[in-house]
This record gives structure tokens, sequence and C-alpha cells, in this order.
């Protein structure tokens, strides 16, 4: 099971939420509470490191436009990271992430909504590879049908 | 410094005095030499320096990559080299560029030998860039230390490329030219 | 012949660039959207981000419908973008087997260890026209198929397979733990002989058309790798960076690859006849070109004589935005250069019409003309 | 890597206006003359490489630009690099001023620079070109950029730079000379027309780019600054002032620059400059100045020397300027280590 007060895996969740639901509840807080910004929600580039399985060799791949932001809230830092162009998903979700970790009062909604995020996209990974699997073939049943 | 205005002002001048060798070109910087390395160093290359507050500047930006003299992309003298000049890296026959650019802090400049005090050394410089002859004083740097930068010039297109600065001015001594110790 | 000087001031330019947009806005239909070409123009838009060596699906989509489709024009766009950009960092480094394939077939072992696996694709159907495409829209054919839904499995590669039956020369020193710092042909530039983590990363923004052709003509005959492919998989890679605070990896987007091993029997070492190994992998789903990269790679590690196994040929000639541009650059105002050739042309046909041999003249100046 | 820490405390309390608040996304929000700062040093370093070895191409990480590969990428990164806001750029190509990318190129650097443009060769501090350096004489307060296709000259013998990166390193430039002394064998002279093999400082061959024979004297022993900036091969090398650039050429068969012989030019009259044919609508075909800014000044005042704007008399600047009224240009001086031949092809 997912754990949203686990810094690392909250940021997975983050990242992977949908940015509707990250926009709507940064916005409860920015309301009442005073938001520091420490690093302003810009596009960044990622260099995607690959090893490959061949000599082990390193090489890069190509970069991950991803956007990076970063907030104080009552003293406490919050980082996200969301993939693409992405300034609102982002300075939400370092909202988010500063909120849960200071225990803001908004914070249960926000990992309510983490966790259903999660096991929402669970069940499509689940159901895509069922639907995968109905591909997998032994190639001994193909030659009978050509 | 301003990051972006001051740092092109200094390439200018780092320009100016590289297409004309043993002329002195003024920064808007007072140290030039911390103008002229924040003006050259971030992560792609590696520095020598023993100078903290230059060095402190450059890690805070994670622009620093310091390596000893022998191996520095950019040798900061903040002293002569009493020689190890010779040593410093001064790149392949294939890529001469990959030679060392070395930044001396000397104590001063100027183009007028002739009213040169006696300890000052005097430099000769003629080759590309030089109609003729330039001749530059200059104080804080020995002879021998004039003798070891020729000789870690005399393997052109191999060898180092020299900046001398002190307060707000600077002077190229270009691996393509000729030295002699007047 | 003339030569006017194109005179053309700022506001010209515009026009040319509005009556380009014009093209793009006129019809009845209405406009396509990004979301639209994202979704529907998934292979186009997995090109795009491959040749402009930038994963953003949703700006290469936006690039695609600028450029009205021209692949080339938006990997362009891609890349220009991307020099706004400064770097966050280098992501942590994946193992290609950590992604959750969408397709994996492997030609070379027929019960490979997780199974054929064909997923989405038109590879086994007959390419007709869909002509009901032309009145509706078509509707997903998988709904009415019943599932069981059970987690992904991480599916091995078919190399561990190969390496555990000794068939793969272990490298010596597994760089595994310690990889040494690849090259990064975005910010070093690439100078000859290029190290193989230079290769495998211009051939991944390579542009598809090249690095397909080329890999033909090494099996066309160009060359003497003619492979097994060890396996080809598509899938989603986690891209992973080091948490600011927690310092530990932490998954932040997938990005869609396409991978491929070409296995290469090398009978070098007589009494020890062994494989070859080339890789391909790059961003969207484009088999051909991670194919063709695999091919490559194996052909440049065996140095051959052929273009398609010197790395400088093909490095040279693979970036599509180098070789699209330069040979568009053909368009620009060259009527200096070419007076410059008249004057050379006039000069030798004077000189061998003084000396007597005019006719020769006239092969000689389209031989002399080719020189420039 | 988080920049340094600016905190910023949110004024508005939603996220839409928050992030308008923080500032401007995507493009508006340029960097100084486009390129970041690590860019500029990238290209900046190997400018003064460049000049420390005169003739030598430096590689450098060239930076794909909003401008196509092989449109003037490494010219504009070069320009951009050197030019402040008090600079006044000007840019040509095909020696005007007016063509159309050189339009697309001063749109760029006043879009993110601000720089202040201008037509008018004197009074520019950088001059980015393409195939022409200009007829009025260059001074030691401006640099020329020229745009580069293609960087070594032995490009021409062999397509492998790896190759010819060994030639240079040791100097071996016979297959060159080879390929200069077949040209004679086979056409009587040399049938190289542009990008004329140059020897920079007596040590590197350099390819000066596409700029017509009639330019190359120009850069020997300059006042001017000469940078050759490529992009899509990532070079960037350089001629200082005061340097010796010599064409390659036998004894016997001098280096020729191009002739017009007879010719004027139908706007302003001038026979020393680079002229190119143009054909009019009624089919008659007439010769005019290829620098179009210095043909305006000369329409204004036919006489008006290339170094009117010099205290220093005689002009020094490229082949072929007679003295005033003599109608058939002289020799051309400014040839390293030849003997003014009479000027070749003219018996045409």
């Amino acid at each position: 099971m997912v754990d949203p007060h686990d810094r690392t895996e909250r940021f997975e969740l983050i990242a992977a939420c949908e940015p509707s639901a990250l926009v709507a509840h940064a916005d409860e807080v920015v309301e009442d509470t005073t938001v520091e910004v420490l690093q302003v929600p810009t596009p960044q580039l990622v260099m995607q490191r690959v090893v490959e399985p061949v000599h082990h060799q390193p090489f890069n791949l190509g970069e991950v436009v991803v956007t990076a932001a970063e907030v104080a809230l009552d003293g406490e830092q919050g980082f996200a990271m969301v993939p693409g162009k992405a300034e609102k998903p982002a300075l939400s979700g370092a909202v988010v992430d500063a909120a849960i970790e200071s225990g803001h009062p908004a914070a249960e909604a926000m990992i309510e909504t983490l966790v259903t995020d999660a096991t929402r996209r669970e069940q499509t990974q689940r159901e895509q590879w069922a639907r995968r699997k109905r591909t997998a073939v032994d190639f001994d049943e193909m030659e009978d049908h050509t | 410094m301003d990051p972006v205005h001051d740092t092109r002002a200094c390439f200018r001048a780092l320009v100016d005095a590289t297409s004309r060798p043993g002329t002195i070109q003024s920064v808007a910087v007072d140290p030039a030499d911390h103008a002229v390395i924040a003006t050259l160093v971030d992560h792609e290359v590696s520095l020598a320096t023993t100078d903290d507050a230059i060095a402190g500047a450059l890690a805070s930006e994670g622009r620093l990559t310091e390596t000893a003299p022998e191996a520095a992309d950019i040798v900061h003298a903040t002293v002569p080299t009493d020689g190890d000049v010779r040593e410093y890296d001064r790149g392949t026959l294939e890529e001469p560029s990959d030679g060392a650019t070395v930044v001396y802090r000397v104590d001063s400049l100027s183009e007028d030998a002739e009213t040169a005090p006696e300890h000052w050394t005097v430099l000769r410089v003629s080759g590309p860039g030089v109609p003729g002859e330039r001749t530059v004083a200059i104080e804080g740097f020995p002879t021998e230390e004039a003798q070891a930068l020729a000789d870690a010039q005399s393997t052109y297109p191999r060898g180092v490329d020299a900046i001398l600065t002190t307060r707000d001015r600077i002077v190229a001594l270009p691996r393509s030219v000729t030295l002699e110790v007047a | 012949m003339g030569y006017v000087a194109v005179t053309a001031s700022e506001d010209v330019i515009e026009r040319a660039e509005d009556l380009f947009e014009k093209q793009r806005v006129d019809g009845e239909e209405t406009q396509i959207s990004v979301s639209q070409t994202d979704e529907q123009f998934g292979r186009i838009v997995g090109q795009t981000m491959s040749e402009g060596g930038l994963f953003a699906p949703r700006l290469a989509a936006l690039a695609v419908k600028q450029a009205q489709g021209d692949t080339a024009e938006a990997g362009f766009l891609l890349r220009a973008y991307r020099s706004t950009l400064e770097r966050w960092d280098e992501s942590v480094p994946a193992d290609p087997s950590e992604m959750c394939a969408s397709r994996r077939v492997s030609p070379a072992y027929k019960d490979v260890p997780g199974g054929q696996i064909l997923g989405a694709t038109k590879d086994y159907t007959q390419r007709l026209l869909d002509f009901d495409l032309l009145a509706d829209d078509g509707a997903d054919p998988t709904e009415s198929w019943d599932l069981d839904p059970e987690d992904p499995e991480q599916l091995r590669n078919v190399v561990s397979v190969l390496r555990e039956e000794g068939l793969l020369h272990d490298p010596e020193d597994d760089r595994g733990d310690s990889p040494e710092e690849p090259v990064d042909t975005t910010r070093e530039p690439v100078t000859m002989p290029a190290e193989r983590s230079a290769v495998l990363q211009e051939l991944a923004r390579g542009e598809t058309g090249a690095v397909t052709a080329l890999g033909y003509s090494s099996l066309r005959g160009y060359g003497q790798v003619h492979p097994t492919l060890g396996e080809v998989r598509t899938g989603d890679l986690p891209v992973q960076i080091e948490h600011p605070y927690t310092g530990e990896a932490a998954t932040v987007a997938h990005a869609e690859v396409t991978e491929c091993e070409a296995v290469v029997p090398v009978f070098a070492k007589r009494d020890d006849p062994q494989f070859a190994f080339g890789y391909g992998l790059c961003f969207g789903r484009n088999e051909r070109k991670a194919i063709g990269m695999s091919i490559l790679d194996a052909g440049i590690q065996l140095d051959g004589e052929e273009p398609a196994e010197s790395a400088e040929f093909v490095l040279d000639v693979v970036d599509g935005i180098d070789s699209f541009g330069f040979i568009e650059h053909l368009k620009l105002p060259h009527y200096v250069t070419f007076q410059s050739t008249l004057d050379r042309i006039r000069s030798i046909r004077q000189r061998k019409m003084n000396s007597g041999t005019a006719d020769a003249a006239d092969s000689e100046i389209a031989e002399a003309s080719a020189d420039d | 890597m988080t920049e340094n820490r600016a905190v910023t405390t949110l004024e508005s309390d939603s996220i839409d206006d928050a992030v308008a608040e923080l500032g401007d996304d995507g493009l508006s929000g340029y960097n100084f003359a486009y390129l970041d700062e690590h860019t500029k040093r990238e290209v900046r370093r190997a400018i003064l490489k460049g000049i420390a070895i005169p003739g030598h191409q430096v590689p450098y990480a060239s930076r794909p630009m909003p401008l196509a590969r092989g449109w003037g990428t490494g010219g504009i990164q070069a320009s951009l690099s050197l030019l402040g806001p008090d600079d006044s750029f000007k840019v040509i190509d095909q020696g005007a001023d007016e063509s159309v990318n050189a339009a697309n190129i001063r749109r760029l650097a006043d879009r993110t620079a601000g720089v202040e443009t201008t037509s008018d060769t004197t009074d520019a501090d950088v001059i980015q070109t393409r195939h022409r350096i200009p007829e009025e004489v260059m001074t030691d307060d401006q640099i020329l950029v020229l745009q580069v296709p293609v960087t070594d000259p032995l490009r021409k013998v062999d397509g492998s730079d790896a190759a010819n990166r060994r030639r240079h390193a040791h100097k071996n430039y016979g297959r060159m000379w080879v390929h200069l002394y077949e040209n004679v064998v086979e056409w009587g002279e040399i049938k190289i027309a542009s990008r004329y093999p140059t020897m920079v400082a007596g040590r590197y061959l350099m390819d000066p780019s596409p700029i017509p024979r009639w330019d190359v004297p120009k850069l020997d022993d300059a006042d001017t600054l000469f940078l050759f900036a490529a992009g899509r091969e990532a070079r960037i090398y350089a001629v200082p002032p005061h340097t010796e650039v010599e064409p390659l050429a036998f004894e016997d068969e001098s280096f020729q620059v191009e002739r017009f012989p007879d010719q004027s030019c139908d706007a302003c009259g001038s026979t020393d400059t680079f002229l190119t044919e143009v054909e009019t609508d009624d089919g008659r075909r007439l010769y005019s100045c290829n620098d179009t800014s210095f043909c305006a000044k000369r329409q204004d005042d036919p006489a008006i020397p290339k170094d009117h704007h010099l205290d220093a008399s005689g002009v020094d600047w490229g082949p072929g300027t007679p003295n005033e009224g003599s109608e058939t240009p002289d020799s051309e001086d400014g040839v390293a280590g030849e003997p003014a031949a009479e000027s070749g092809g003219d018996e045409r």
C-alpha cells in the first residue's frame, strides 16, 4: 500500500497525481496560509541516463522536460516535480508536500486524494497488463494458422 | 559583479587583450583576476586556485571543479609559479585548445617600459596581433617566471595562454606570441 | 541569368510567416487541438520527441500541430525550445529492463522467459485502408474483453539469458556499478574517434529515416551486420531523480521508449567464436529506428569498411536538424559565390579558347563547376 | 541544484494568480541575448582559444538555436556572446543588409538583446556577415563575425575530419598542394572560386568561409579581429589583427581575384568594388555593387574612398583599389610573399 507520509513516496504520488486535484487542494491552502516560494516553478531538463544491458555502458538517452517548485509553509519546506511544462501543478504539488509535512488542516483530505489516485492508477495498470497478456502468443500456435 | 553585463564587459576586454597582446585593457571589476575567473569558469572546466573567496563563490553556484594545477584547464596563479607553469597542461597537437589558461595576479602593469623602475620585468612581445613589437613592464612577475612562461609557450601550437592582472587591468600573453625578457 | 539581391525587410518575412500560418488555419474543419494531436498521432509525436532529443509529449504535440505535421520542423522547434531551459540534473541511471513493457517479442528465443507479448501492433495484419474511418471515428474493439487484472511483471532481458549461457562475453570491467562518465553530446563537442556513449546518444536523437536507411544499407549488403534480434521491446521507462531532501531515487515521470538488441555472430577469435551486440533505445514507439540503431551500433563496434560501419560517416549524416538545415540552406542567396564561380569558369573557358580547344571547354566546364 | 534562495511570499490566494504573480512563463522570459550564461561561457572560452591559436578550429558545444542549422547559428551564438546593450550591430548576407536571412538574425538580436542595429559599416561595433567582408576598411574597435558552413579547407581533398585533424596537427598539407597542382595542370589555373584555402600565421591552413577571392587579401595584417563561427559543425576559429594570412598559390601561378573587366556599378559607377551581374526585365545584363550600404554612399559621392572614415590615408584593404580616377584596377596588393603579378585573366 502507498504511504503518503514517506517523503519520497509522497513525492512520487504527487508527481503522478491528477494535476487538477493538486491545484484544487493547493488553492485551499493558499487562501488562508502564508506561503513562501523558495523556487519559482520553471520548466527544466532532466537528462535521462540509461545503463544499456549489453556492455553495461551508461549513456545519455535524452532530456525529459519537468517542472520543479519549492515552497515553505509555517517554516516547513515542500518540494515537488511534475512531468512536462506544468507550472501550476508543480507549485500546487510543493504546497501539498509542505502542507502534509506540516500537518496543515487540509492534509488529511490531500492524503485521501493521493491514495485514491494511486489506487485508480494501479487498477488501470493491472487492466492494461491483463489486456497485453491476452496478446501473449506461443509461436507454434501461430504456425498452425498460416 | 553583475553576472550578465560585467561578465560580458570582462569578456570583451579579454578579446581585445588577446587580439592585441601586450596592450593593457581595463575591466569593470577590481580585482581583475576574480573578474576573469568568474567570466571563464564553470563546471565544464577545471580550476586550480588557492583563493578561497573565488573558489567559494563558484562552488555556491555549482560551477567549481577543483584540480591540481598540472591538470587544470584554468590555473589561478596568485603568486608566481616558480617555473611550475612549464608543467601545466599544454593541450595536444590535435587539440591545442585544451591547453591551460594561467591567470596571474601581479603588482603593476605598464606599457611604458622606459620609465619602469629597475626591478620591474620588461617583456618584448611580437607575433600575431602585434604590428612590429610591443613592450610591457610588469612588477611582481620575476624574469625567471617570464622565462618559464616563454618555455611553456615554446612548443606552439601546444602551450598555455597567460592573462596578467592587477587591480582593474589586464594584459594577455597568448601562446602565439614570442616573448623576450628585455 | 539574373541574380537580383533579394531585398526584404523584416515585414516581408513576417508576411511570409503569416502565409505559412494561414495554410494551417485555412479550410472549413475545426482546428485540430494539441490534445487530439497528442492522443491520436502518438507515433509522429513520439518520433518528434526522439528526433528532437526531448521527452515532452504535450510540447511535441504542439510542435507537430505548429509544423503542420512536418517532423523535421517539429523536432527543430523542440530543440530550439530546449535551448531556453536550464538543466536540473542527470537522472538516476535507469536499467531498461525496469520499464513497464507494453510489448516484447524475441526473434532469437521462441520460449523467452516472460513470453512473447505482441501488445499493440499491426505487424501481423494486412495493410488495407479502413474506409469506415472516412465516415465514423471507430470504437474500442477490446471493450468486450473479459480481463482478470494482475500485477505487471518485469520481463527479463534476453541479454541476461545469453549471458547465463556464456554466449555473451562478460564485459571485463562490469561497468554497472562504477560507470565512467558518459559523454553528453549536447554539452561537449563530438570529436572523432567518438566514444560509444556519444554514438548511442547521437543515434537516439538521429532522424528516423536516416537511421533506418543506414541500418538497412548494412542488411542490403553494404556491411557485415545481419543480426538476429535478441528482442524488441516498447514500454514506459521510469525517470528518476535523487530527491533533494531524502536523497533517495524518486520517480518523477515515465518516458515511452522502444528498445532493441542486435546479436551478431563474430568469428574473430578462431577458438572462441562469440556474439557481438548492438543496442538501440529511443523515445516514443519507433521500432524501425531502434532496430536501425542496434545494427549501426554493432556495425560501428566492428568498425568495418562500409559507410554504415564508420562512426564518423554515421554521426555526420544521421542528425535530422543538421541535415535538414544545411540541405535547405541552399535556398539562401548564393549570388556572390556564384559570381565568383562564373569568374573562374569564364577564365578557364577563355584560356581554352585561346589555346584553340574550344569544344573541349564545354565538357570541362561541367566538371569544373562541380567542385564548388 | 536549487537556484539562489530568492524567497518571495505569495500575495495571491489562488494558484492561478500565484503563477501569474511569480512571473511570466514561456518565451517572454528570455535570457539577455537569448543564450543562457552557461552557453555564453562555452562560446567565449572557444573564441579566446581561437584568437590565441590563429587559424585553429576550436571545438565547442554549439547550442541549437531558433534558426535552422546552416543558416547562421554559429555566427549568432558568437555575436550574442559579444553584444552588449550599448553595441551597434550590423548584419549582412551576400553584402546586403536587407537580405532575408540578415533581417531574421537582426530580429532575433533585437528581440532578445535590445541591441541597436545599423546598416553603416563604419558605425557598427560588431558585424555578422555571410559570404562577404565589407568594402569599407574595418578598424581596431570593430569585430567581424563570419558565418561558416564548412570549417575545414581539407574537406575538399578528404571527407574525414578525423584524418584532417591529424593533418592539421602535423601541418601536413601536402594533399591540398597536390589538389592545387592538379588544378593548374588540368585547367591552366586554380579553379577554386570561394572558400580559397589560406595559411594563417604560417601554421594553420584555414577555410575563410565562402567569401569571394576578392575579400581574402583583407584578412591579411588587418586592424580588425575576424571571428569564424560554425554552428552545425561546432567549431570557432579566428584571425587576430596584424596576422599574416596568405592564400595558397604557386610562384608562377599567383593568387587571382575575381575580375569585372570594363564593367562598373550601374548605380554608382564604382570599378573598385565586388560586382554581381543583374539581369533587367528587358533582358539587359548589367553589374551592380554587392556591398549595398557602401554603394549607397558612393551614389551620393562617387569619389568617396574606402577609408573615408579613417584619418590614415591610402587604402590597404582588399584588391585593386585604383588611385582616384584611374580606369583599370591596378594589380592586387596585400598578397603576402607574391610579386604583384600583372592581374591575370585580363586578356579576356
